[in-house]
């Protein structure tokens, strides 16, 4: 076949082809509807996924680049250093395993950050606006592999304890109990 | 003030003179240069005369001489500008006589000043607005906590980049006292736009008040509204950032606001300090710095109000 | 071997021709037709790299503009940028490298014209990588430069910068390889009698701008690898807490960085050179002195790259040896501009055609660039107007005005030669006076919006600064300059299809370009022209090289110090396999931006299109034994005169 | 104009040459010059960072020596059969050649194997800090080029068993020789750098 102008039709079936892509976007704030589930939250007992829990907001965090990034820096901002250590876990359970005390959807990790939990986990409840809470949590979740590989970040420009995010196998989440209470 | 051309510091002033130096020289070879391309473009009669070999050759050969000296003047004029940048140089790199040590550390935009001091009490810690005495060589000591940032006064010194990893230093000398302008001149992410300062230069009197007024600790809020704008300072998002010194808000996060009132301007420079920015401010920072670090706050109104007038009292 | 008679043009047409329709489009090694190829394809990201410019002169007309947020800011200069700079400067000025060095050389096809195919794929399918990627909202975000650790691992999320590093492998490794094969073309495949002094002026700018390439572009290369190293497995090159350190980024970067803005000016001098001593009808003036200034400017690029990096606090002693190397680089340019001045004042009659004109535009702008480039070099001016809007004035006043320029003028010259049509000159004129205008309204007022403190890369400013009078009218002057762009490609499109016919010599100038047809035929020269002086078609009647065979592509390769007739090398033939292996290496580098085992597992499928196309096949198997003539029974080159 | 036209007839000219005087030595030379500068950053880059550290190898060890100077021995014998196949090559003698060639390929698996066993040697990790990572660097591009040497080599080989055989298929195995050199000489610094370096004191 002789094409007249083969330059022309490779650019016409390029931009055809991008239109169907996906964009990424980036959200530097977060609209989120009037009944933030910061104020419906009830402070209760343990609930590993048991009664409704707060919704998720329509903007998927854990697939935005961007949001993860943030969630790492505030991650190490808000000092959950401090008893995580850098995922691996010091006086607070290790973040990285597979084990997931307290549930490992989106909406488990946000309860347990805004209500708290026993043995010293606070509540930043009322103290993290909500998006950057949802940020988190989407760093916490790549932290134990739950993210695409290509959304996860990498190696951080401080001391180098651990494989990045980035290569981190990703992990099958298993429920596991509450550590034993102190007497 | 804010320009390279008409300074307030010795150093700018030498540099200044140092650029018209240049431009004067600069422009007085562009226009020999150009007048003689002119010339060479528009020269009819000896046309005809240059078709020949001979004539050629001679022309060749003058054309050969002016070009050498053209060449010897070139090198001559190098040497000189070379010479004069040299002296310049020189001036500005020699290290002032006991200066006022300020550590600055440059974050994702905004910046953090340390004024140090052997004393742990005298210590000072304030940020986007630099006040120094005039007549005083103050020397930065300049790092930073995240990416490349460049700081730079045009009308006062040079700019001088804060490397994560690096200790760089920049003297600052102000002579008349007033406000500076500053910004970060390199290209450090989202808001690199809006991450200026300001630089009072004030009369070392004047310095000395505002010094002593800043070491003391956050004013005790008087009214009850201020009282609960404490309250709500202290339990929402403010505290996991910020630090009032005084009460038991003490992150490092964020700049430190335990003299917020006194600061002409917030958000590094992007928003002048009246209430209702600050309100403003607080309720959708990424309306005005889209990208900036701090989270939006949704407060009620009341909340919000009382948070405003509380900041407004740290004097 | 009965009478000797010159080549037979059906004969050689037949060999030479390309297979017919899109497959011939595909596999063609014609370096002409390779060379359009690259000319539209780089005009293209330039008029894209334009646009961009647009909408950041539009966000930036007021203070406080609201039209572009900083996100797209950052991405709309970042590939302004990475465009112009990757995609359009180095690839215009070697693919202008590629049509005429050649011709000019009077040979018939450039040396390896396979591997030039293949450069042409992977320079366009990098240039779409960034393009696409910027499309989708991940183009780059850290600037040209892209300096660490804003471009590294913490602070650049998700897979900007790593499109970005891999865009400029794609881009670096296509400059190489045209880099080798202009140098090889240029010193082996010289029509007989072209010895080192009767080498045109623009085949010297070519070869050393190659040998600038081929030392300048691994620097980048590494910086880059390193760069994408750091971000997809943790290496700790820029990170200061594992003994890296983020200066390292900018040594390796600048290495290369300032040998690049020359890579892209001294290709300009050549054309510069070859216009003035045609419209000023005479050879140029001081052969020797420009081409020993194109030299001296080549090898001392690399000396002085420290001058990006005055202000980041390196030892004062050091700055200043580089001061003196910033300064003392400015004497062969400033020779070689005396040098054409000379030229044009002792020439014969200045005809004053577009391309003539923009070299004087050139002149103009250039010279301003050059003498703010004066001021840059010295390390207390740089500590007040680096990364101002002043340096931004010095580069495009150098950049635009010192390659761009003479390229336009390029372009208008050796149009006839490209496409057998003549460039109107009235829209010519146009197209000039409204880009010199339209530029000096843009760029001169940034000169005192630098002085005045206007940072670069700054999306938005306050309205207390009172920078907005001198913005609005870079932006009125940016429009200009878009219509002009506009005026030229019209003038391009309808001089295609409605042009006059432009004969083999239009400006009858003196260089072997113009001694073929134009466009000039498949195959070239049909019998090389012999050179005897430095204006080859001055000398009537001509000599011709005859007795290549004529059974397959052959070529006539020469010593490299007087070009004497060395051997008969054979020439590739059209082959679809460059462009396999072209997508064999895009799938290995896009894939190792998201896993480094795309090295292994997508180098497989590159060594298997290698080898395709290395292996012969049956047909040029037989022809190569058919003409084989072993050295030891090759005969020596006779002198002979044939009647009509 | 029907008077007589001089031209030159180069219709008897041989149709390969070898060394300096093939198209394909200059590229390979061309090729060789970016290489050797991309080798000459990359150790600049090794003293950059060694000059900015306090100690150096940062934690840990320098690199085991066996591995590498058995390596660096396999290596520099390996010149004999290459220089041996390029003078049989030069001289076109079929049977020299491919002897000459599979022997070539015989040492580059043997350098392949050690080198698998020297980066086990190296006493430190790509991501630990920036001397494992430019030590690893250093030696991933060295290795690059054996391989890609190697398997330029092994195709060239199968040519000359199975393909066509013609002159300028002499002219490629000489070509070939010249890259190994190439390969041989780059390692020697690498090998200082790698090795020696961290040995010495600063």
């Amino acid at each position: 076949m002789s094409l007249r102008c083969p330059e022309v039709t490779l650019a016409v079936l390029l931009f055809a082809a991008l239109a169907g892509c996906h964009r990424e976007e980036r959200r530097f704030s977060e609209s989120l509807p009037a009944s933030t589930p910061l104020d419906s939250v009830v402070q209760s007992d343990i609930r590993p996924g048991g009664t409704p829990l707060p919704h998720q907001p329509d903007f998927i965090y854990e697939t935005n680049a961007y949001a993860v990034s943030q969630g790492k820096q505030l991650y190490e901002w808000f000092n959950c250093k401090g008893c995580h250590a850098d995922g691996g876990g010091a006086i607070g359970p290790a973040l990285m395993d597979d084990q997931w005390i307290y549930g490992d959807s989106p909406q488990n990790l946000y309860a347990t950050i805004v209500e708290g939990r026993p043995n010293g986990m606070p509540s930043f409840g009322g103290k993290i606006p909500p998006q950057q809470i949802w940020q988190i949590v989407a760093y916490v979740r790549s932290l134990a592999g739950q993210v695409r590989k290509d959304v996860d970040t990498s190696r951080a420009d401080h001391l180098f304890t651990r494989k990045s995010e980035q290569s981190m196998a990703s992990t099958e989440p298993r429920a596991s109990s509450p550590p034993p209470q102190p007497q | 003030m804010h320009s390279a051309i008409n300074t307030a510091g010795p150093r700018a002033h030498e540099i200044a003179e140092l650029m018209t130096l240049f431009t004067a020289v600069c422009a007085v070879v562009y226009l020999i240069v150009i007048g003689v391309l002119i010339w060479a473009l528009l020269r009819k009669r000896a046309r005809a005369r240059l078709a020949s070999e001979a004539e050629r050759e001679i022309a060749d050969r003058k054309a050969r001489h002016v070009i050498t000296w053209a060449t010897a003047l070139t090198v001559l004029i190098l040497i000189t500008l070379g010479l004069s940048d040299f002296f310049v140089q020189r001036s500005l790199f020699t290290p002032p006589k006991d200066p006022l040590r300020v550590l600055i550390t440059g974050h994702q935009y905004w910046w953090e000043i340390e004024y140090d001091h052997p004393d742990p009490s005298q210590r000072l810690r304030t940020a986007n607005e630099l006040h120094i005495p005039t007549g005083k060589p103050v020397e930065l000591v300049l790092t930073s906590r995240d990416v490349i940032h460049s700081f730079w006064l045009p009308s006062i010194s040079g700019k001088k980049d804060l490397i994560p990893g690096r200790v760089n230093t920049e003297v600052l000398i102000a002579d008349k006292p007033g406000l500076y302008t500053g910004q970060c001149a390199e290209f450090c992410g989202l808001q690199h736009a809006k991450m200026r300062l300001v630089l009072h230069a004030d009369s070392p009197e004047d310095f000395e008040k505002w010094r002593q007024q800043q070491l003391q600790p956050g004013r005790e809020p008087a009214t009850d509204t201020e009282r609960r704008g404490r309250t709500v300072f202290t339990s929402t998002s403010c505290v996991l950032c910020h630090s009032v010194q005084g009460t038991d808000a003490s992150a490092t996060v964020g700049p430190d606001l335990t003299h917020i009132a006194s600061r002409g301007t917030i958000a590094a420079g992007t928003l002048p300090n009246t209430p209702d920015n600050l309100a403003a401010w607080i309720l959708a920072p990424h309306r005005m710095k889209p990208g900036v670090q701090m989270p939006a706050t949704p407060l009620p109104p009341d909340d919000l109000g009382a948070l405003t007038k509380y900041l407004a009292s740290l004097q | 071997m009965s009478t000797v008679q010159l080549q037979d043009k059906r004969a050689l047409e037949a060999v030479w021709a390309d297979p017919p329709g899109f497959m011939g489009w595909l596999k063609t090694v014609d370096h002409k037709r390779i060379a359009r190829r690259y000319f539209v394809t780089a005009l293209v990201f330039f008029a894209l790299a334009g646009l961009l410019a647009l909408v950041m002169r539009l966000q930036l007309a007021r203070a406080d503009n609201t039209l572009v947020g900083p996100d797209l800011y950052n991405q709309l200069f970042s590939l302004h940028g990475s465009a112009m700079m990757f995609l359009f400067a180095v690839p215009i000025m070697q693919a202008a490298g590629i049509f005429l060095v050649p011709l000019m050389v009077g040979t018939r096809n450039i040396a390896f014209a396979r591997l030039n195919a293949f450069s042409y794929w992977i320079y366009l399918f990098g240039g779409l990588l960034i393009f696409v990627a910027f499309v989708l909202n991940i183009g780059p975000e850290a600037g040209w430069f892209a300096y660490v650790p804003l471009s590294g691992p913490q602070y650049s999320a998700g897979k900007r910068t790593d499109i970005w590093a891999q865009m400029i492998t794609f881009t670096e490794a296509a400059s190489l390889i045209v880099a080798i094969e202009l140098v090889v073309t240029a010193f082996r495949l010289r029509a007989p009698g072209m010895l080192l002094r009767r080498i045109p002026l623009l085949v010297w700018s070519q070869v050393v701008t190659s040998f600038m390439v081929i030392f300048a572009m691994p620097a980048v290369m590494l910086a880059s690898s390193f760069l994408i190293s750091d971000r997809l497995v943790s290496t700790q090159f820029y990170n200061p807490a594992e003994g890296g350190d983020a200066l390292l980024w900018q040594h390796l970067f600048w290495f290369f960085g300032h040998p690049e803005v020359y890579i892209i000016f001294i290709p300009a001098l050549g054309m510069v050179s070859e216009i003035i001593a045609t419209f000023a009808a005479r050879p140029a003036f001081g052969y020797l002195a420009l081409v020993l200034s194109l030299a001296v400017t080549g090898f001392f690029a690399f000396g002085l790259w420290v001058h990006h990096m005055f202000v980041t606090g390196l030892p004062p002693a050091g700055m200043s040896f580089f001061t003196a190397a910033s300064l003392v680089i400015s004497i062969p340019t400033g020779v070689q501009i005396f040098c054409w001045i000379a030229t044009l004042a002792t020439g014969g009659a200045i005809r004053f055609t577009t391309p003539l004109m923009f070299v004087v535009g050139f002149f103009f702008i250039f010279i301003i660039g050059g003498l703010t480039g004066v001021m840059l070099a010295s390390v207390s001016l740089d500590s007040q107007v680096h990364d101002s809007y002043f340096v931004v004035a010095h580069f495009h006043y150098v950049l635009i005005g010192g390659a761009v320029f003479p390229l336009f003028g390029g372009f208008y010259y050796w149009f006839p030669k490209l496409t057998g049509k003549r460039l109107s000159e009235r829209a010519g004129k146009w197209n000039f006076w409204l880009f010199f205008i339209g530029f000096n309204l843009t760029f001169f007022p940034m000169h005192i919006l630098g002085l005045e403190g206007m940072t670069r890369r700054v999306y938005t400013y306050g309205a207390d600064t009172g920078w907005t009078p001198l913005n609005l009218l870079a932006t009125i002057g940016s429009a200009i300059i878009a219509v002009s762009v506009i005026v030229f490609v019209v003038n391009v499109i309808l001089s295609l299809r409605r042009g006059a016919p432009a004969g083999a010599n239009p400006w009858n100038g003196t260089t072997l370009e113009w001694g073929t047809s134009s466009p000039p035929p498949s195959y070239g020269f049909a019998d090389l022209i012999y050179v005897g002086s430095r204006q080859p078609l001055k000398i009537t009647p001509l000599a011709y090289v005859t007795g290549l065979p004529t059974r397959m592509r052959t070529s006539l390769a020469t010593t490299l110090a007087d070009a004497r007739p060395d051997h008969i090398t054979p020439d590739p033939n059209p082959s679809i396999w460059p462009l396999v292996t072209a997508l064999a290496v895009t799938v290995l580098f896009i894939g190792s931006i998201f896993t480094p085992w795309a090295l292994i597992w997508g180098s497989v499928p590159v060594t298997i299109a290698l080898i395709g196309w290395f292996w012969p096949t049956e047909k040029q198997a037989r022809d190569l034994q058919a003409c084989e003539v072993k050295p030891e029974e090759g005969r020596a080159p006779r002198l002979v005169e044939i009647g009509p | 104009m029907n008077d007589r036209i001089r031209v030159l007839d180069v219709s008897g000219l041989q149709t390969y040459a070898y060394g300096h005087r093939s198209l394909m030595w200059w590229g390979t030379l061309g090729m060789i010059l970016i290489e050797s500068t991309v080798f000459a950053l990359a150790i600049g880059s090794y003293f950059y960072l060694r000059g900015l550290s306090v100690t150096w190898p940062p934690h840990g060890a320098p690199p085991v020596l066996t591995y590498g100077t058995i390596n660096t021995g396999v290596l520099l014998l390996s010149a004999i059969p290459n220089q041996w196949t390029k003078h049989q090559a030069e001289r076109e003698n079929l049977r020299g050649t491919r002897i000459g060639l599979v022997i070539c390929l015989v040492f580059g698996a043997i350098f392949l194997a050690i080198r698998g066993f020297e980066f086990g040697a190296l006493q430190t990790s790509w991501n630990t800090s920036a001397y494992g990572s430019i030590v690893w660097a250093l030696l991933l591009l060295h290795t690059i080029h054996l391989v890609t040497d190697f398997i330029d080599s092994a195709v060239l080989t199968v040519l000359m068993f199975t393909g066509p055989i013609s002159g300028r298929r002499f002219v490629d195995v000489s070509e070939n020789t010249l890259y190994w050199w190439f390969v041989v000489l780059s390692w020697l610094f690498i090998y200082a750098t790698i090795y020696l370096a961290p040995r010495m004191p600063p």
